[in-house]
């Protein structure tokens, strides 16, 4: 297969029009100086590759990309932002001067990964493409066959909401307590 | 009742004593009275049981296992939870089971420092399931086991009820507390021995799968098969396993001149640990020969046997001798028993059916006899709070019936005929007349007259200790005390002993009628005659 | 299982256990009476435990239940002695108590059980007529005594055991009944144990016969092992049939056997004990150190007498100097002996040698005769001196003399009992001694016989100053004595009966019609004795034995009979040399406590206990100093400076080298990651590249 | 379209993921970086699901997993933030050594 052929299928077209604003967006969410910008570029990333997904056929699973990361984990995200207080502006020590060691790990993995996966899997094609799965399928794998891990990540979200909520909550030292107490006491009696 | 001859009773006879350890342990430490009476229902029922399976015995076929079970344990050594018990093995059990209740009835209210009968009981408790268990065990594994399992709670009871006076080594200079040296030394000599015997087993498995067993095995009836075609030969292997095992044994027995652990543990232990010391743990080594030595491996057995009658006839005449220099009482006893279980050993060292029938009857008599003198000694060092004979004397005026007791259980300890300690004594000698063929005449007929010279100085040693003890006016220094004579419960542990003492000596066949099938068979499987 | 060889004179057989005919014999089985004379065996011991329980609540201390026993021992064994006079009886039982394994091809059981024949009937006789009339003695004389319901128990103890000894009908039960009545003898010698002396004796009197029990076990064992039986009656048989094996030890094991007879019946040099066991109350020693006990050894060789007559005739030479030394030098020791029961004590001892040199020649008829008549006038006489010393409290005759106008019966019975017992025509003792010295000389002991004849000289003039010093003459003791009350002379007339006549049922030649005479009744055993009867009085023999008699008894009184001089002469019989020996006892007791006992008892004792103490434990201790030394050493040496050197370098390199590496260890996770990072691709690199 | 394509295409995002988390100081944009290499991780199971096209749809189902834990890993991971923040007054990560030595 060359690369004549390959760019002459027209998906493949879609998918340098997915996946070239992907990477760069990418790029963005690890070098940009600015946190504010780093996460948008992550909304960014996400929306194209919530569009990979459903060039895959994985449209249920675009959709929940797009309700749950870019609607609701970008914010909590923003909110973490602010409430810690991070540089919103410009900001050059975002990043730490050690980049070469980082990007030469950061390369070592990439080569890898990718020389192994190229060696594996070669010029496998995907057929199908663009045809959905259907959400009931999904449906019923997920409350048929992977019931059990699917209870499971429940609890664990539960969990990991209560953690949040114990981990981000104030606590009271005794002193505060009763300084409250007495503040509610003087409330109660006037 | 077919569980009961299954296997369940022997088992329940060697395990209700550990169960009621453990229910012991359960009990809180201020009830005593639950206590003793837990241990004394399960040591009852044991006893109650080994009654009924003496009772339901076939004396018929006394040569076969019976009540017996079977049961894969170990199976990657080829070990089985074998148990069985024969008509060498069921008046020992039955001795076993009773000196253990009447052990608990002499204890009843009369606990020697530092108290605590919760872990005192607890520790005599186990101490009954590994006799009995070693009584019953077909098994070398299960037998070593067993026979190890005494160790630990004698050792105890030695270590913390023991004699807490001091006394000073002779050569080493060294003061040591009794209790302590004793009771290290009872465990460090014995384990020394059983560290060989263990060898020993191992030679027969790793040996047994060569010469015509199965597979390699611990199984004794299977040994023993293979020990009747001689199947261990008698080259240096063979040797070297029997030497390893009689090792372990003679420590027990105790042979001289491995005996000094005796005198030193039976001084030291408490009044009940020195009766089970003397009247059944002592028998293991001697039974050992006799299960596991002379069927296993006849003709070194043969070959060993003039050796096992010399060291025998030296700890007769010994073990005598040595009595007569002692100061204290129990250590007196304790030597007696050097001499008493060197006439056990010459009977077995003759390989005769007499010789050891009349071991087995020794190792029975002896068990009641010298557990009596030694219930009588710590009833006495409980009254007078001392064991020093110089300071005893007129114990007969003093307390008639206690003296009465202990003149009885001398004369019997002497061998008088008609009480039980004159037939293991008497046919030892018997047999030494005429040992198994092919064994040296001369030597075990040389051994036979110094044999009975050492009953001769046995009735010395005891009519001296009578008199030292019993007779004579009291010291001054006990002048003004009131005695106590022989308590309910000391007549309760003692009776049947005396009583037996008695029934035995007069007719030995309640022994005998179990052992004699036993041991033609096993005499003739050996050596085939 | 029950053996019985049952003898009828219909069935004439010998009934084995698997019914075959053996061997025909004219003996009559005696019925119910030998049937169940096992009753007599086991009554003395039901009294004996009786006594012990409920003696103490008792009128008479529990002696109504000793003399009730004995009483019925004493009918039941008339009734046999009077049947065997006229039929003569054979009856054995013996129940196994004890199968303990193959010999000889079939089993070898011990049996206790019982024989009833002439032998074992004369002995159940004496023994139930002597301790009938002692046991009524003791009930007078231990009045107020310690300790009166254990006497009795223990002489019923006794009566039992002595019985069991003489019905036993295998050297099994003999060997129980033999040390049985030792160990009464024990503890009546040491009645009053609370001195010293006293318990010594008993110890002494049982350990020197537990000496000779050595030889009569090992005796034992030898016939039983040779034989496969331990059965007088298959000794007997095989006796009387030359059995090849049992003539090959029958020497050694007759001389073993004879060896524990010495014991029992205190031949020299085990006679030691013998004196000593007078330090029991005087019917004890009448009793058992007189009457029966003592002849206990006498009984054995004459159960045994087809062996030694037929098979160990060898064993006589050194059977016979031991009887005959005894009889002569024991009579010699009681010259100079002041304790009157010492004195008959002595007297006992030679009258055994007397008893032992006859059976010893091969006169079984006459041993067995003089233990018949000397147990009569022996008790007779230790029951006088019991009397005398009832009533003069002190044993010794320096403290006596002139009784006779105080004590007339004792007095008079005693004479009859020394006269007897001298040899006096035609009491009891004469009879007996001439039928020793008789079938002495038949048999070829010439020289030996003068010495019995010598013998009976000494008997004579030793009874005549034990007569002369106690009775005759003044009073020299404290108090004025007194006649003992009737419960003790009756028993002393009582015996004075058959110590005057016994002597006419065995006077050579006659026979008594249809009861026959003592020698029929004492042959009706299960094989023919084949020993010398005389047919007709020796008249030059009896000449002699009187003559030597009454010469001793002439010069016993010259010397003795004048009261002035008794006192001084006693003292000043001392003939150089010879009168320290007697005193002395021969140094034979000196020897024997300071040669062996002592040595044993102390030097070697201790040694023994220094060995165990300092070698052997030495050893076992030092063993274990050395494995705790080497244990230090191994730990000082080697684990602290060796192992734990290689240790602490260890950790301190680790130490220096995690020193080094801590920095490392930055605390900032990113580091963390990028290691991580690099780790899994080099794991994933090596992994491809490796696979 | 080839699987190949959307695998090295994961297997950036994943590298740069992993230089976002090697480089980044802020505690928040490790994080960021964090989610980029879970999608890197999404895309590779979304690929192969194309391709394998099983009845149950794993693939997809397991990328629903991830995404779920990886929500509940900023819920929890920015609240240790928030805890360090309040803390430490850093939101900086190469500021946080109590681990070192």
């Amino acid at each position: 297969m060359t690369f004549g052929d390959w760019i002459s299928e027209p998906t493949n077209w879609a998918f340098l029009v997915m996946a070239i604003p992907l990477v760069l967006a990418a790029w963005r969410v690890v070098t940009s100086r600015n946190v504010v910008h780093a996460a948008l570029s992550l909304v960014f990333a996400l929306a194209a590759l919530a569009g990979l997904f459903i060039l895959l056929g994985a449209e249920f699973v675009a959709w929940v990309l797009v309700l749950v990361y870019i609607g609701a984990v970008i914010v909590l995200f923003l909110f973490g932002i602010m409430i810690t207080r991070a540089p919103i502006g410009m900001e050059a020590e975002l990043s730490h001067n050690k980049r070469w060691p980082a990007a030469l790990s950061a390369l070592a993995i990439f080569v890898t990964t990718s020389w192994l996966s190229v060696d594996a899997f070669g010029t496998t094609k995907i057929v199908d493409v663009g045809v959905p799965t259907s959400t009931e399928i999904i449906g019923r794998s997920l409350l048929g066959q992977f019931v059990l891990p699917f209870e499971a990540v429940g609890f664990l979200l539960l969990a990991a909401l209560i953690g949040g909520v114990t981990l981000a909550r104030r606590d009271d030292t005794p002193a505060d307590e009763e300084a409250r107490e007495a503040t509610a006491d003087a409330e109660a009696k006037t | 009742m077919s569980w009961f001859d299954n296997g369940w009773g022997l088992s329940l006879v060697v395990f209700l004593p550990a169960l009621g350890a453990m229910v012991l342990l359960g009990i809180p430490k201020a009830q005593e009275t639950a206590q003793k009476w837990t241990a004394m229902l399960f040591t009852g029922v044991a006893m109650v049981m080994s009654i009924i399976i003496a009772a339901t015995f076939e004396y018929g076929s006394a040569e076969q296992f019976q009540f017996g079970t079977k049961l894969s344990w170990i199976p990657a050594i080829g070990s089985n939870y074998n148990v069985g018990v024969d008509g060498i093995s069921l008046p020992l059990l039955v001795l076993s089971t009773v000196i253990t209740v009447l052990a608990i009835i002499y204890s009843w209210n009369n606990w020697e420092e530092p108290h605590n009968p919760k872990a005192f009981l607890a520790l005599m408790l186990i101490l009954a399931t590994g006799m009995n268990g070693t009584f019953v065990a077909l098994d070398l594994v299960l037998f070593f086991i067993f026979f190890e399992l005494v160790l630990l709670p004698m050792y105890f009871m030695i270590g913390i009820w023991g004699d807490k006076s001091e006394r000073t080594l002779p050569v080493f200079n060294k003061v040591v507390e009794n209790r302590l040296y004793a009771s290290l030394k009872f465990f460090l000599f014995t384990l020394f021995g059983s560290a060989f015997m263990l060898l020993g087993f191992l030679g027969l498995y790793f040996r047994s799968g060569e010469v015509g067993a199965p597979s390699n095995t611990f199984d004794i009836p299977t040994l023993i098969a293979l020990g009747s075609e001689n199947a261990f030969g008698s080259g240096t292997f063979a040797f070297l396993v029997f030497g390893a095992m009689f090792l372990g044994f003679a420590v027990k027995v105790p042979m001289w001149p491995f005996h000094t652990w005796l005198p030193d543990a039976h001084t030291a232990a408490p009044t009940v640990g020195s009766v089970l010391l003397a009247a059944i743990m002592l028998k293991l080594g001697s039974y050992a020969f006799i299960r596991i030595s002379i069927p296993i491996l006849p003709d070194m057995a043969k070959q060993w046997a003039p050796a096992i009658g010399i060291l025998a006839v030296i700890g007769i005449i010994y073990g005598s001798l040595a009595c007569l220099a002692q100061t204290d009482i129990k250590r007196l006893i304790a030597f007696s028993s050097v001499g008493h279980m060197g006439f056990v050993m010459l009977g077995i060292a003759t390989m005769t059916d007499i010789g050891i029938n009349a071991a087995i009857i020794g190792m029975v008599a002896h068990g009641i006899i010298t557990g009596l003198l030694f219930f009588l000694a710590g009833s006495m060092s409980h009254r007078y709070h001392t064991r020093e004979i110089a300071r005893l004397g007129g114990n007969q005026k003093l307390m008639p019936w206690l003296g009465g007791v202990l003149a009885f259980t001398a004369m019997a300890s002497l061998g008088l005929p008609g009480l039980a300690g004159f037939w293991g004594e008497f046919m030892a000698l018997l047999a030494s007349f005429s040992p198994l063929d092919g064994l040296d005449l001369t030597l075990f007929r040389t051994l036979m007259v110094l044999g009975a010279i050492g009953t001769v100085l046995t009735a010395g040693y005891m009519l001296w200790l009578l008199q030292r003890v019993n007779l004579g006016e009291p010291k001054p220094e006990w002048d003004g005390r009131e005695f106590h004579d022989i308590d309910m419960f000391e007549w309760m542990a003692w009776a049947p002993l005396i009583i037996a003492t008695v029934a035995i000596g007069v007719f030995p066949n309640i022994v005998f009628g179990a052992t004699r099938d036993a041991v033609v068979n096993l005499v003739q499987n050996a050596f085939g005659g | 299982m029950v053996n019985t060889i049952a003898l009828a004179q219909t069935v004439l057989a010998v009934v084995e256990e698997d019914g075959a005919v053996v061997e025909a014999v004219e003996l009559a089985s005696g019925g119910f009476f030998a049937q169940w004379a096992g009753i007599m065996l086991l009554s003395p011991f039901v009294a004996f435990i009786a006594i012990i329980l409920v003696g103490k609540r008792m009128k008479y201390n529990g002696a109504e239940l000793a003399v009730g026993a004995m009483a019925l021992n004493l009918v039941w064994s008339s009734v046999l002695f009077v049947s065997n006079m006229i039929d003569g009886i054979f009856y054995e039982v013996g129940f196994v108590v004890a199968d303990v394994g193959q010999f000889m091809g079939r089993p070898l059981v011990f049996e206790l059980g019982f024989v009833v024949d002439g032998l074992s009937i004369m002995m159940y006789w004496v023994v139930a007529f002597v301790s009938t009339m002692v046991f009524i003695y003791a009930v007078s004389y231990m009045q107020g005594d310690v300790r009166v319901p254990w006497f009795f128990a223990s002489l019923s103890l006794f009566a039992g055991a002595m019985l069991v000894l003489v019905g036993a009908p295998n050297l099994i039960q003999l060997i129980i009944g033999w040390e049985g009545v030792g160990l009464a003898s024990y503890l009546l010698i040491g009645h009053y144990w609370e001195q010293k002396e006293n318990s010594s004796a008993a110890i002494k009197a049982f350990l020197v016969n537990k000496v000779a029990d050595v030889g009569l076990i090992i005796g034992a064992i030898m016939i039983g092992r040779t034989l496969g039986d331990f059965r007088f009656s298959s000794i007997a048989k095989a006796a009387i049939a030359q059995d090849e094996a049992l003539a090959g030890i029958a020497v050694a094991a007759g001389l073993l056997l004879f060896f524990g007879a010495m014991g029992k019946s205190a031949q020299f040099p085990l006679h030691v004990w013998l004196p000593d066991a007078m330090a029991g109350p005087t019917p004890v020693s009448a009793l058992m150190h007189a009457a029966t006990m003592v002849t206990a050894g006498i009984y054995l060789m004459g159960r045994l007498f087809p062996l030694y007559q037929n098979l160990a005739q060898d064993a006589r030479e050194w059977m016979v100097p031991i009887a005959a030394i005894t009889l002569f030098a024991m009579g010699l020791l009681a010259l100079v002996t002041d304790d009157i029961k010492k004195v008959l004590a002595y007297s006992t001892v030679s009258q055994l040698g007397y008893m032992m040199v006859a059976i010893a020649v091969g006169g079984y008829t006459a041993a067995l005769f003089h233990l018949f008549t000397h147990a009569f006038f022996k008790a007779l006489l230790f029951l006088g001196a019991g009397s005398v010393i009832h009533s003069v409290h002190s044993n010794n005759m320096s403290d006596m003399g002139g009784l006779r106008k105080y004590m007339p019966t004792t007095y008079r019975t005693f004479v009859i009992g020394a006269l007897s017992l001298a040899g006096i025509i035609p009491l009891a003792g004469f009879w007996s001694k001439d039928e020793i010295l008789g079938v002495m000389g038949v048999e070829g002991y010439t020289s030996f016989m003068w010495l019995a004849i010598a013998g009976a000289f000494i008997t004579a003039l030793y009874m005549t100053r034990t007569v002369a010093l106690t009775f005759h003459g003044t009073y020299k003791g404290e108090g004025v004595p007194h006649e003992s009350p009737r419960l003790m002379t009756i028993p002393l007339v009582v015996l004075a009966v058959p110590a005057t006549i016994a002597g006419l049922f065995n006077i050579p030649g006659v026979s008594w019609g249809s009861i026959g005479n003592f020698t029929s009744w004492i042959g009706a055993r299960i094989v023919p004795m084949g020993d010398y009867h005389p047919s007709s009085i020796n008249w030059g023999l009896a000449t002699a034995g009187v003559a030597a008699a009454a010469l001793g008894i002439a010069l016993g009184w010259s010397l003795f009979g004048r009261d002035a001089r008794t006192q001084q002469l006693r003292d000043t019989f001392e003939i150089p040399f010879l009168y320290p020996l007697l005193r002395n006892k021969y140094y034979i007791d000196d020897l024997y406590m300071r040669g062996l006992v002592n040595p044993i008892k102390g030097t070697v004792a201790k040694g023994i206990d220094f060995v165990n103490g300092s070698v052997i434990d030495g050893i076992v201790n030092g063993a274990a100093f050395l494995m705790g030394a080497f244990g230090r050493f191994v730990y000082q040496g080697f684990d602290q400076r060796g192992i734990d050197l290689a240790i602490n370098a260890t950790a301190g390199g680790t130490s220096r080298l995690g020193g080094a590496l801590r920095f490392l260890q930055t605390g900032k996770v990113q580091h963390y990651a990028g290691a991580f990072v690099v780790g899994a691709v080099v794991l994933v690199v090596g992994f491809v590249i490796f696979t | 379209m080839i699987v190949s394509q959307f695998l090295v295409l994961a297997s950036l995002l994943f590298s740069l993921g992993v230089y976002g988390l090697l480089v980044r100081r802020n505690a928040v944009t490790v994080l960021l970086a964090v989610e980029l290499m879970l999608a890197g991780v999404n895309l590779n199971f979304i690929a192969f699901e194309s391709v394998i096209r099983d009845s149950l749809a794993s693939g997809q189902v397991f990328t629903i997993f991830v995404l779920t834990i990886a929500a509940a890993e900023v819920g929890i991971g920015l609240g240790i933030v928030l805890l360090i923040f309040r803390n430490r007054a850093t939101g900086n990560v190469d500021e946080l050594d109590l681990m070192k030595w």
